[in-house]
């Protein structure tokens, strides 16, 4: 029986970053959840981006080696809207993401998240995603990268938008992309904070995906053949190790039943309350893991 | 390292020779999680003890450079790494007294990956500050 | 950097051989406002989910080193820095299982700037920490 | 008229030190509140104490150049009960206060405060005290560093302590032993945290300085003479500028009248929660200018 790799987000720290954390107590509070991959905001962790000094890399690859932790999904963004008053050209575009398949690939990534722009308020991806990503695949083939765009809430699995994906998957027959699903898409219980905020009615009505927009866990086996990454989104746990958002018992057990054997990285989304992060994915680690272990044993379904 | 909160004690200060003072700075980290391209910053709105300073007027500074709004909005090669500190730096003769001051700012931040009716997000954010030298 | 609080999340872990764990540790920071010699600490007691472990028995590892309370006690060269942080080492066969946990730490640290009768001072916090690692 | 110099203690953030603060950071915060001195605790800030690395060396002068903060007072601990089974002998504690006395010195530092033993419920120094410092009058006279012993509540100025450093003095006829004033001496109003603890009523019946020991601030004049530095101790300043706890108008009208015109050296102690003592210390150094400048202006009688 496959089994599931861990990992975690630096952007699970998000507002402690810089702020009570380095990169180092980032790698060190990873490590020491027992996880063995690191995922990274490419403009974020990489201090000069898009152009690290060697001082800057030649920190990086000693704390990969001292904390043994392996680079998984490198976090990037296209700026499809440039300015005000010009979009990126698909060169421009194509340009940005060969840049950042380098970049991740020094830095040893093995996958990375583009985010396109949007055209609509059902989030259709700019149409060039396409003539971006399909002149990268060669490089990202060399490079063995594997591109792979975010399902993330309130994208859900059937939707225009993953299909498009899949299909672009089938017509090119690519090994070189492939589907990153987000776990917010299962939140089936409303969250109570965004951000440093508690949310108020106003926000609820304007961004009615605040609530869940419960998916249910078994669609992920509909398109499980193209899942190459997980972000393990979360937002709260409580003291008893129950996550008062994301059903893990029927999402774990559909992504074991798929046979899903790679990254369960452990993305924290909750109260940006200074050092509330580090113990939240703590926690995490620890649920996913009993889980995993109960659905070995037969106990999960 | 930088406060956890968007607006920062230290850096809240007048700016313009002692004496003839020309305006002032208010210190914030980046209003992102992750570095921004500068062209992607729409400008910040500052308010003082509910003095609006919009944010057509008011200037960024980011390590040695000072970018007008509309330099900022075409600057599309400097980026505001995620460590880094940025001032906000409005005109105001004669600054702002010494003492304790209600201190706002909205940054407008475009995200590409937002529907492109609603793609400037406004990030507000108030607190008390001090500001220490006349 | 450490967090604010004594007890730190990362670091609180089983110790010994996996499969045939020997005790835990919990990391914390230094109990005190300045830098350290390790003769004026005088032991740490820890106590998880109700269970007590008395500071007789603890060990406090620093850097590389480790030591018991008597050899802590007659410590007088090496020292604690206010930016390090030490763990305290608990003797539990089988170690702890993985999960959230009660963990409270009382610091004796002696200050010769207080009464000699009353100069061991106890700090003492508590919190919930996980576990990761069986 | 002599004007008051001021500067920070770094003791002022402590807790927030090494958790959101680096040593640059405290070099930053104190040199934007418009302080020119910086007062460190050495074992504390110096790290690699009592023999910090060259490197950290040359970072700390590059510190002091940069944000042209000049070094005050260097705090400083004789650990007198050594070991439980031993005290330290009169050349071992004059050999910790040389050392400490170098250590300052090589910093830049001009003062130097010991932190004696004590041997009773009245604070009462341990007697080798006296030996320590006359031991060490000729180097600190070499180095020009006066050592400034602290007058801290529960110990008010008119006390056998205070009088037994005058008396030292007096002997020795040195000039380089004087007394520092803690301001907490001059508490007149209770505080409401101890750390980031909330004051509770078993916690006053066993502390009751924490209910302030009320020095009339006119008490000053009668030691101004001795007096070579002034930790300005502070817990609590509210939104209007008003201090809870410390009567600062009565306190500046004193020490101005004296004529003292040394420091005056932020030591915020009140609550430790993260960041608040940034702040907290830019509101003292505002409220103490401007009651200098109201002094100065005849209006603060
Ligand atoms: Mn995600
Ligand atoms: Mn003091």
């Amino acid at each position: 029986m496959g089994s599931l790799q861990y990992g975690v987000s630096v952007y699970s720290y998000v507002n402690d970053y810089g702020s009570v954390m380095t990169l180092e107590d980032a790698f060190d509070h990873i490590a020491d959840t027992g996880a063995t991959g690191i995922e990274i905001l490419g403009e974020g962790q990489v201090e000069g981006y898009p152009e690290p000094s060697s001082a800057w890399l030649d920190q990086w690859f000693a704390l990969v080696d001292r904390y043994k932790l392996e680079p998984t999904n490198f976090c990037a963004w296209v700026d499809t809207r440039i300015t005000l008053t010009r979009n990126l050209t698909i060169a421009e575009g194509a340009a940005e993401l060969a840049r950042d398949l380098r970049l991740a690939h020094r830095l040893g990534f093995k996958f990375l998240r583009p985010k396109f722009g949007v055209t609509s308020h059902e989030l259709d991806p700019d149409p060039q995603w396409q003539a971006y990503v399909e002149r990268n695949l060669d490089l990202a083939h060399q490079l063995g990268i594997i591109i792979c765009p975010e399902i993330h809430a309130p994208t859900p699995i059937k939707h225009r938008v993953t299909q498009g994906y899949i299909d672009f998957i089938e017509r090119t027959g690519t090994r070189n992309f492939g589907l990153m699903i987000d776990t917010g898409i299962f939140q089936d219980r409303p969250l109570t904070h965004w951000g440093s905020h508690q949310i108020n009615d106003e926000m609820r009505e304007h961004m009615a995906f605040l609530n869940g927009i419960k998916v249910p866990p078994e669609q992920f086996l509909d398109i499980a053949q193209y899942v190459v990454f997980i972000q393990a989104k979360f937002h709260d746990i409580d003291d008893t190790l129950e996550d008062l958002n994301i059903p893990w018992r029927p999402v774990i057990a559909a992504i074991k039943r798929s046979g899903y054997s790679g990254y369960l990285s452990s993305e924290y989304e909750g109260l940006r309350s200074p050092w509330r992060a580090i113990d939240q994915v703590r926690r995490q680690q620890v649920l996913l893991r009993k889980l995993e272990r109960e659905y070995d044993l037969g106990l999960l379904a | 390292m930088l406060e956890h909160q968007l607006i920062q004690s230290t850096g809240f200060r007048n700016i313009g020779p002692v004496g003839a003072r020309t305006g002032f700075a208010v210190r914030i980290r980046i209003p992102n999680y992750h570095g921004t391209r500068l062209s992607q910053l729409d400008g910040f709105t500052v308010t003082v003890d509910g003095e609006v300073y919009g944010f057509e007027q008011n200037r960024l500074g980011i390590r040695d450079e000072v970018y007008v709004l509309a330099e900022m909005r075409e600057e599309t090669t400097a980026r505001w790494g995620l460590l880094e500190w940025g001032e906000i730096l409005v005109d105001k003769p004669g600054g702002l007294e010494p003492g304790i001051h209600k201190v706002e700012v909205l940054a407008r931040i475009r995200y590409s990956y937002f529907p492109p009716d609603v793609h400037v997000f406004p990030m507000h954010e108030a607190r008390l500050a001090t500001l220490c030298v006349a």
